[in-house]
């Protein structure tokens, strides 16, 4: 343990402490002060946010660094990954305060379990060592097993639960089956001496059956975690069943923390192929079928849905067969531009995606009040008249989600669909817009709801507390404002992935 | 020239937009006549272009796009796009016509609308700015960014103040635009990637694409620049809408409410055949010479010429009757595009102006029969010239120029379109005449269903009690009418100016497309003429001996992007 | 050069009344109204003269050309863009300016128009004196004028297109003036609709013209068809010819377009003297003698105007025979008498034919307005079966409606005789012995034309009186403002035949040296055909070499034989009519019946063009025509195009309620139902089957996971 | 005796791949939901089995330093047990509102 360690481990560090001392403190809050408990949590993140931040100007210019005995690699890819969870745990944090007052389950246990899956997130982004990641994982897990079914008394949340804990224990058993036929294949559990190991042996006809079943396995895993079909069935359940707030954390953080680790596994880091990577022929064809079964399911199903989160759950399912296609042009490329793109895709997507998803849950979260529960689609019927800024925002957000310029939901799409164009695949490309205009159908439906429709009951006006307006003004902000002006958000990730392709574009302006 | 007319015309209805914000929306007069004096600032700033434009058109400034403002990828240099915003002939025209009829319509909501009033403002001047927008982009991304946006608002007019089947057609409009331009967008990025590929900058440049796109017939063959140019007809042909493509457009008329239908008429579908103008052409101009695509695209023009006016023959319902008519004007649209010879061109660009003033007064007519009696059903109506003659003069007249009666403006357009198309020696290998003659039948049904119409509607005697106390047009709604009456006898009577303005575009255009263009000389006429000059300065449609006479006119008549204009007026001049 | 100059004043003139009357005429006064639209046309008219004089000095001093000037350009650009490609391949421009052209020719029309016009102006102040609508209808007489004035005196097809829509559009305004009459809007929109269907015709010529000659101007057209660059029977000069026929049959009334000129007397009296009988029908026959040039480089052309005028005047004049309402009388007359014009300039007598035009506009127009002031003292009784006796009562109106028709049926010395006569004379002198045929037609014609008017004149002015007694004591003279007018045009009637006194008749009393004055002013315009006439090989042209074989003694004969037939046809009508009052026999009915009737319903024309092409009837439950058309793509598009759209929509949802539903059915189908039913029969087994709602997930799962593995088992 | 000893890495990776599917297997078909979690320890104990095999392979082969293998055994151990600790937990919850711990009647959220 050496002072990089210190540095490295200590936006990790912070958080599990913050997590204990929020358990800590929770005994002496009395219950109308539980307020606290939110606060010292915002507190966490943000000072897990600056330790990044020394972790950035400590690596300075180069790529990044590894540590914790070569188990740990915090590189840009990683500490952009942090910036995203710590951004997304902020807001959910802040959508959390009001609502579980409403349910009266104002626990403490809930920030800190929110920090400490904060925590595996990161340890599954920066995880250089499957042993690592998979601890990582597990915590992420569990956390967020716990997290759904925090509302103990509602029967949606046990079930959502227990289906969650179920599935997830089983997928994850899979995973863990996965990665321990890697082990046995390559003698080590870290990803570099992995790639290392499968450049020949991948190929070699003894052990190719062990190691596509070992990819096959830990496929599987992965595919489970960033929910795609058929691995996705766990979502809406889980979706519907948790707490809002939770549903919209799961939705961005959880979700971006399964496609780091997917990343990692499946490619290294942008600076270094590592894992899987040499396998691309393999995992490249399953990916294809995974993510235009994802696309066309996810889409299909959603059409009917009536009520919102579950909707959602499904949006958010159709969006990870975009990612996927990212994926599938990153794993063909044969130019630097289609890697390049599609990698940028899928960083930008999971960016805007983290603001404009948890930005249309903050609005789900701020329409439970005594009466009505919020998530079912006619409880949006003329919300315009009642809530007007919550309704644009959500039209806002629902436009985004449908990818309409100039909003951020389009950049994801645009960086996608081009790295699709340059790796030639036209029809995937084709596919993937049609299935895009496909989506606006049932994000338009909410918009009706909210605009064209009459409200059943009266025309009150809807309570929103401080908290819920700042997180609702960042993410609605953050929706507009990356999509004008996209360029920082570009160069941020194109920091990231360590891609210079300024200059030509410089030479353009004299 | 780096002043900024346009960005201010683009962006006032917008700050309009956003003080309504601030006004109580109980406080309805004050939300309309704020609404109403920015529509009329809207209009009142753009007026000072006319003389600037004019002055460049007469000082013969060579450059392809004037009022250049902004350069190449300084929007967002990461992807080589860029706010950079110019208009030549083609789009000063439709910007201004964009403009006149934001404020028209505007005014024409004052009573139209009672409940959601602020927002209607709101919504409404948003999409003049994204209307504006698209016709003054010059570069690709921000053209698509206001493309796009440009539907929301539109989506909600019909949507929320729409008639009884308004979500329907709402979302039928937004779906079925919208699946059009996701695939433009793909071949956008193709174009974007390609234009890389050959020169490895990145940029959204029209002006760069200008330069690369029509090599990709020869780079990646004519399969896939067919390919490419149909992502991008499709976009353009539901938008316009040509004839199989445009079911969305009754129902999105029927639907909204009058204002709407009178931009939906008058600038949205002027989109389509701008898009067409403005991308398929110089992009491809190899797809169209060969192969069978330019053929495929008259032949659907000349059905929606025919078809549309078929339908509107049989339509029940006012509203639906004038959609359908659109159908078919808009195929002479589209029919003079494809003609690709100048007078095609500036025919239809003429015709796509007339089309706004002439269809978006029938929409304000039939608009104002509707507030009146809440029924667009024409057996409903009869003789109500008895009671509102004024109304019924102006319809006339309206109807007139829209079937294309001499010294109004549907004639220019019209007439200038078919001699467009007949005088094409040579249309996807059938004659020009083959196609004009297939075409002349609609002028012939235009006259039948609006007479057929206006006999309904206005003469006999009142046999329906309701109409018998119907009030004849109030000054407001007189007002409304009066600048499209101007324009309309304008443009009839003395379409010169327009043409000046078009020359130089239009010549430009064709000179890129075709390989060969005639070229007459430009004091011909002089020569031409059998009486004394004096009599006979420039006028005469005289024959030239030779195509090979005019070295002058060459030189504008080269295309925009090889064009190298002096100063930053081009931004993409990049050391590739 | 005063008025030479300021030619384009004439239009503008009464397009100025039109204006003042759309914008003020709703506040003032008969007085005022009648003033300003009346004085305009006065001043164009006093302003048409000074310029046909002027023109006349300055033509003589500039060997006979065309005076054009050129006001502005109106469609292209001064320094022209719109570029083209001729036929033969070399680039022309495309440019219509605004500019009008006099020469003997629109002289003639341009006299006419403004003359008759005005006098029929004045008529109108006393005929619509009790109507409503009077500026209305004024400002609407004006803008006829002015449009009509257009058409004249325009100096390119384009610029006559303008004034050829324009007399169109007014006279829908003016049949559909009293609007609230189904029939009168009916007949309004049928004139237009008819005549629009003309005009795509004319538009399409007019292209065709500007293809071969790249030009739109007359002097150019008719520099490059004289200049021998064409050969005669140039398909494509046929072609463009034929297509600008076709628009002069729409205008003009002649087969198969002339349905809507009977329905057209739907309008004002005034109006139907004015637009459908002197001016504006006649546009056609200005239009093809404008053309002459192209006409005869294609014979096949000029054949077929010629059978269509012959066909046209027989035809229209046998209809005439049996009507009853006297208005439609004139109308088939008129249409009859185009037919004969037709004739002429099929026959290449283009001067003939134009002096027809002449001659028939006076005694037309007085026809017409005579019978306007009967419908006037008979309080608005049209039907001469229930007239009579009203020389008597109407004497003014009695006598210039006789000499107008002794003028129309051809009488000597009535302007009718020389000019139908000339016409005869020209279609039988060509060589060609199969236009003797026309000839015959249209002598027939002409025994018919006397029978009817000389019908018309015996049942409305003859015998005693049939119409009820409280009509007949309304029974008075018409104001001075309309006789008037009357004697003017009986004069004209009388008197405007010298001006083309056939030279053998002035041989025959001993005059020589130039009679037929009117062929002379004409020449500069037509005599140019002559080479052409003279290149082309015996018989291929219908005019031939006429001027050779000029053998008066012929020519006496048929003069003769016309005469004869014209008083043969009074005899008749006056046999059968004279005492109308003691009942009278149709005497065609005597003869066949079916006939009578086919003839009074005009030959079932308008029941088949209802059928075939409108559609307004329904053939045995089938609609045809535009309007079943219409139906049938509105049926289209709601079902097929729509429906496509649709479907596409329903087809989605169909899907999508299934992926969403699909572990519904599984999951309560088998997973609960079935393991019931199983459940029952066997356990073990079932238990198996009976997986919850989590383990189905996990079992797809692991279902992928498995597929995953096959994938790679099978490549 | 020479047959007792060499027992190779492949007879407990096939021992392995029989618990893993015994594992899913159960977890595919069994009602309880307490046995279904059982079934899942069962999966992790193959994985342990596996890691532990290969990791004496690894370390016949890279000598005795090379623990990696046992190392992750061990927490993956200690996650097992968290695991069901949390299951446990979450089954109570849902016990004391639907007094059922069968699967198949964990059926309210659907489609």
């Amino acid at each position: 343990m050496g002072p990089t360690d210190l540095i490295l481990a200590r936006p990790i560090v912070l958080l599990t402490l913050f997590a204990l001392a929020i358990l800590l403190f929770d005994f002496w809050l009395p219950k109308e002060k539980k307020w606290f408990n939110a606060l010292l949590a915002f507190i966490g993140v943000c000072f897990s946010a600056v330790g990044v931040h020394q972790i950035q100007a400590f690596i300075g210019n180069t790529p990044g660094i590894v540590g914790m005995l070569g188990t740990m690699v915090v590189d840009r890819f990683a500490i952009y990954f942090f910036y995203l969870f710590l951004a997304g745990t902020a807001i959910a944090i802040l959508m959390s305060v009001r609502y579980l007052e409403t349910e009266n389950e104002n626990h403490g246990e809930y920030y800190a379990l929110m920090l400490l899956s904060v925590a595996g997130m990161m340890c599954m982004a920066s995880g250089f060592d499957i042993v690592l990641i998979f601890i990582g994982l597990e915590l992420m897990a569990i956390s967020t097993y716990v997290l759904v079914g925090f509302l103990r008394r509602d029967r949606r949340s046990n079930e959502a639960a227990l289906k969650y804990l179920l599935l997830g224990a089983f997928s994850s058993g899979i995973f863990a089956y996965g990665l321990s036929l890697l082990y046995g294949l390559t003698g080590t559990t870290n990803l570099a001496g992995i790639h290392q190991q499968l450049l020949h042996r991948a190929f070699d006809p003894q052990y190719r059956p062990v190691a596509i079943i070992a990819l096959v396995t830990t496929l599987t895993g992965l595919l489970f975690k960033i929910a795609a079909i058929p691995f996705h069935q766990w979502a809406p359940d889980a979706y519907e069943g948790a707490p809002t707030s939770i549903t919209g954390f799961m939705s961005v953080a959880v979700k971006a923390a399964g496609w780091a680790m997917l990343l990692r596994i499946l490619l290294g880091s942008p600076f270094q192929f590592c894992g899987l990577v040499s396998m691309r022929d393999v995992w490249v064809p399953l990916l294809v079928f995974v993510s235009i079964a994802t696309m066309t399911g996810a889409n299909f199903a959603a059409l009917t849905q009536t009520n919102t989160k579950r909707l959602l759950a499904y949006s958010s399912i159709a969006h990870v067969g975009y990612m996927l296609l990212g994926m599938i042009a990153l794993g063909t490329a044969t130019s630097h531009d289609g890697f390049d793109d599609g990698f940028k895709g899928i960083l930008i997507y999971l960016l805007v995606y983290t603001f404009m998803n948890l930005g249309a849950f903050a609005v789900i979260t701020s329409l439970r009040h005594r009466n009505i529960a919020g998530d079912d689609l006619d409880d949006l019927n003329g919300l315009y008249s009642r809530a007007p800024v919550e309704a644009v925002l959500m039209l806002v957000f629902m436009l985004s989600l449908a990818g309409i310029p100039p909003l951020a939901g389009f950049w994801g799409k645009y960086f996608i669909f081009l790295s699709l164009i340059e790796t030639k695949h036209y029809v995937l490309a084709a596919l993937g817009v049609l299935y895009s205009v496909f989506g606006l159908y049932y994000y338009l439906k909410i918009a009706n709801a909210m605009f064209m429709r009459q409200p059943e009951k009266g025309e009150e006006k809807l309570p929103v507390s401080l908290a819920m307006r700042v997180a609702l003004g960042l993410t609605g902000l953050a929706t507009v404002y990356i999509g004008i002006m996209p360029n920082r958000f570009i160069e941020m990730v194109n920091w990231a992935l360590g891609i210079v392709q300024q200059s030509n574009v410089a030479n353009l302006m004299h | 020239m780096q002043n900024h007319i346009l960005s201010i015309i683009l962006f006032t209805p917008l700050v309009g937009a956003i003080l309504l914000l601030f006004v109580p929306k109980e406080n309805k007069d004050a939300i309309r006549w704020i609404a109403n004096i920015f529509a009329l600032a809207g209009f009142l700033i753009s007026l000072p272009l006319v003389p600037l434009f004019w002055e460049k058109v007469k000082s013969g400034d060579p450059a392809p796009f004037k009022f250049i403002e902004g350069t190449a990828n300084n929007w967002i240099p990461s992807i080589g796009a860029g706010y950079v915003l110019g208009i030549d002939g083609i789009s000063f025209l439709l910007i201004m016509l964009t403009t006149l009829l934001g404020w028209v319509s505007i005014l024409s909501s004052w009573t139209a609308i009672e409940n959601r009033v602020k927002e209607y403002y709101v919504w409404f001047l948003i999409l003049q700015t994204g209307m504006l927008g698209v016709f003054m982009a010059l570069d690709f991304f921000l053209f698509f960014v206001f493309w796009e946006a440009m539907l929301v608002p539109m989506y909600l007019l019909i949507g929320i103040w729409g008639g009884p089947r308004k979500l329907y057609a709402a979302i039928k409009f937004f779906l079925y635009t919208l699946a059009g331009s996701v695939l433009m967008l793909l071949g956008i990025l193709f174009l974007y990637f390609h234009h890389h590929s050959v020169t490895q900058v990145y940029t959204f440049s029209l002006e760069a694409f200008y330069k690369t796109a029509p090599q990709i017939y020869t780079d990646y063959g004519p399969y896939a620049a067919t390919l490419l140019f149909l992502s991008f007809f499709f976009a353009f042909a539901i938008k316009v809408p040509m004839f199989p493509f445009h079911t969305w457009l009754p129902d999105a008329h029927v639907e909204a409410p009058t204002a709407g239908s009178v931009i939906l008429a008058g600038v949205l579908l002027k989109m389509g055949t701008y898009g067409f103008i403005r991308f398929s052409l110089p992009f491809f101009p190899d797809v169209l010479h060969n192969g069978s695509t330019r053929f495929w695209v008259m032949v659907l023009s000349v059905i929606a010429i025919i078809y549309g006016a078929l339908v509107s023959l049989m339509q029940k319902d006012m509203k639906k009757l004038v959609a359908y008519s659109s159908v078919s004007h808009l195929g002479f649209c589209t029919l003079g595009i494809f003609a690709l010879s100048p007078m095609g061109l500036s025919g239809s660009v003429l015709q796509q102006i007339n089309h706004g003033i002439s269809t978006g007064a029938l929409f304000l007519i039939v608009g104002i029969l509707y507030e009146r009696r809440h029924t667009r059903e024409i057996s409903e109506y009869g003789g109500i010239s008895n009671v509102m003659p004024i109304y019924a003069t102006i319809t006339m007249i309206m109807f007139l120029s829209s079937m294309g009666l001499p010294l109004l403006n549907g004639f220019v357009g019209e007439f200038t379109i078919l001699g467009g198309t007949f005088l094409q020696k040579d249309i996807a290998g059938h004659p020009g005449w083959f196609w004009t003659a297939w075409a002349v039948p609609g002028v012939v049904l235009a006259a039948a269903y609006l007479l057929w119409l206006y006999q309904r509607v206005f003469f006999g005697t009142v046999t329906n009690p309701k109409n018998e106390k119907l009030h004849d047009l109030t000054p407001r709604e007189v007002a409304t009418f009066v600048p499209l009456l101007i324009m309309a006898f304008w443009i009839g009577l003395y379409p010169k100016p327009f043409f000046e303005i078009l020359k130089q575009p239009v010549n430009n255009l064709v000179a890129t497309v075709n390989r060969e263009t005639p070229k007459a000389e430009t004091t011909a006429s002089v020569t031409g003429g059998t009486t004394a000059p004096s009599e006979c300065a420039g006028c005469g449609l005289s024959a030239m001996p030779s195509p090979t006479a005019v070295k002058p006119a060459t030189a504008s008549a080269t295309h925009p992007a090889t064009h190298t204009a002096p100063t930053a007026t081009t931004p993409a001049k990049g050391k590739n | 050069m005063l008025f030479l100059d300021h030619i384009y004043l004439i239009p503008l003139l009464p397009a100025f009344g039109a204006a003042f009357m759309f914008f003020f005429g709703r506040k003032l006064t008969k007085q005022t109204v009648s003033a300003v639209c009346v004085g305009v046309v006065v001043l164009a008219f006093l302003f048409a003269c000074g310029a046909v004089l002027q023109y006349n000095v300055w033509a003589g001093a500039n060997n006979h050309q065309p005076f054009q000037k050129i006001v502005y350009t109106w469609l292209g650009t001064d320094t022209g863009h719109l570029n083209f490609f001729k036929q033969d391949g070399s680039a022309a421009n495309f440019q219509i300016d605004a500019g009008f052209l006099l020469d003997p020719l629109s002289a003639i029309w341009l006299l006419f128009v403004t003359g008759v016009g005005m006098l029929i102006h004045i008529y109108s102040i006393g005929y619509m004196a009790h109507e409503g609508g009077y500026y209305r209808f004024f400002g609407y007489l004006n803008l006829f004028m002015f449009s009509m004035l257009t058409l004249i005196l325009a100096n390119n097809y384009a610029l006559m297109f303008v004034g050829w829509e324009g007399v169109g559009l007014c006279s829908y305004l003016l049949i559909g003036f009293y609007f609230h009459r189904k029939s009168a809007s009916d007949a309004a929109n049928k004139a237009f609709i008819v005549n629009r269907i003309g005009d795509a015709g004319f538009i399409l010529g007019m292209f065709f013209i500007a293809w071969l000659m790249g030009s739109l101007r007359y002097v150019d057209v008719n520099a490059a068809a004289r200049s021998g660059h064409f050969q005669i029977g140039d398909p494509l000069i046929t072609a463009a010819t034929l297509l600008l026929f076709v628009g002069a049959c729409g205008k003009s009334a002649q087969l198969p377009l002339y349905v809507w000129l009977p329905d057209a007397m739907e309008g004002p009296t005034p109006v139907s003297a004015l637009i459908h009988a002197a001016t504006m029908v006649t546009a056609g026959v200005y239009m093809v003698a404008r053309s002459n040039a192209l006409f005869v480089l294609a014979p096949t052309s000029m054949k077929t105007v010629a059978i269509v005028g012959a066909l046209t005047a027989i035809f229209a004049a046998s209809i005439g025979l049996v009507q009853n309402d006297i208005k439609r009388v004139l109308a088939y007359s008129t249409v009859s008498q185009l037919g004969y014009m037709f004739l002429a300039l099929g026959v290449g007598a283009f001067a003939a034919g134009v002096f027809h035009v002449f001659t028939h506009a006076f005694f037309k127009a007085l026809l017409f307005l005579g019978a306007g002031s009967v419908i006037h003292a008979m309080s608005g009784e049209q039907d001469m079966r229930n007239m009579g006796d009203l020389r008597n009562r109407i004497p003014t109106t009695y006598w210039t409606m006789f000499i107008a028709t002794l003028a129309i049926a051809g009488i000597p010395p009535f302007a009718g005789f020389f000019s139908k006569d000339e016409i005869l004379w020209q279609s039988w002198a060509t060589e060609s012995v199969a236009y003797h045929l026309l000839w015959y037609i249209g002598y027939a014609t002409a025994f018919m034309t006397a029978f009817y008017m000389f019908r018309l004149i015996y049942l409305t002015f003859w015998s005693k009186p049939r119409m009820s007694h409280d009509v007949e004591h309304h029974i008075h003279e018409s104001p001075a403002s309309m006789t008037m007018p009357l004697v003017v045009l009986a004069v004209m009637s009388l008197f405007a035949g010298f001006l083309g006194f056939p030279q053998s008749l002035a041989r025959l009393v001993g005059i020589h040296g130039e009679t037929n004055r009117f062929e002379a002013y004409l020449a500069p315009v037509f005599a140019k055909e002559a080479p052409v006439f003279a290149k082309e090989e015996p018989g291929q042209l219908a005019a031939g070499t006429k001027e050779e074989e000029k053998s008066s003694g012929t020519e006496y004969l048929l003069m003769f034989l016309s005469v004869g037939a014209a008083a043969f046809g009074w005899y008749m009508a006056g046999r059968s009519y004279r005492e109308a009052d003691k009942g009278y026999v149709e005497p065609i009915n005597a003869l066949s019946p079916p006939v009578y009737n086919t003839l009074l319903n005009k030959y079932y024309v308008d029941e088949g063009y209802d059928y075939v092409f409108t559609g307004r009837r329904k053939l045995g439950g089938v609609r045809l025509g535009a309007m079943g058309l219409g139906e049938a793509s509105s049926w289209f598009d709601a079902n097929v195009v729509d429906g496509a759209v649709n479907a596409s929509g329903w087809l989605t949802r169909v899907v999508a309620s299934l992926s969403s539903w699909w572990d519904k059915w599984i999951i309560d189908g088998v997973g609960v139902n079935g393991p019931a039913i199983l459940a029952r029969m066997l356990s073990y087994p079932a238990r198996l089957l009976e997986w919850g709602l989590v383990q189905w997930y996990a079992l797809v799962m692991t279902a992928g996971l498995v597929g995953f593995v096959f994938y790679y088992v099978y490549h | 005796m020479h047959a007792m000893t060499d027992i190779s890495t492949l007879h407990y990776l096939v021992l392995g791949a029989a618990l893993f599917l015994l594992g899913v297997i159960g977890v595919l078909t069994r009602r309880n939901v307490v046995i279904v979690l059982m079934s899942i320890e069962l999966i992790l104990n193959a994985v342990n089995l596996n890691l532990v095999a290969f990791s004496r392979y690894w370390q016949s082969i890279h000598g005795p330093s090379a623990l990696h293998g046992q190392v992750f055994a061990i927490f993956v151990i200690t996650d097992a047990a968290a695991e069901a600790a949390v299951g446990l937990g979450i089954l109570i919850a849902f016990f004391r509102n639907k007094e059922t711990v069968n699967v198949d009647e964990v059926n309210l959220l659907k489609w």
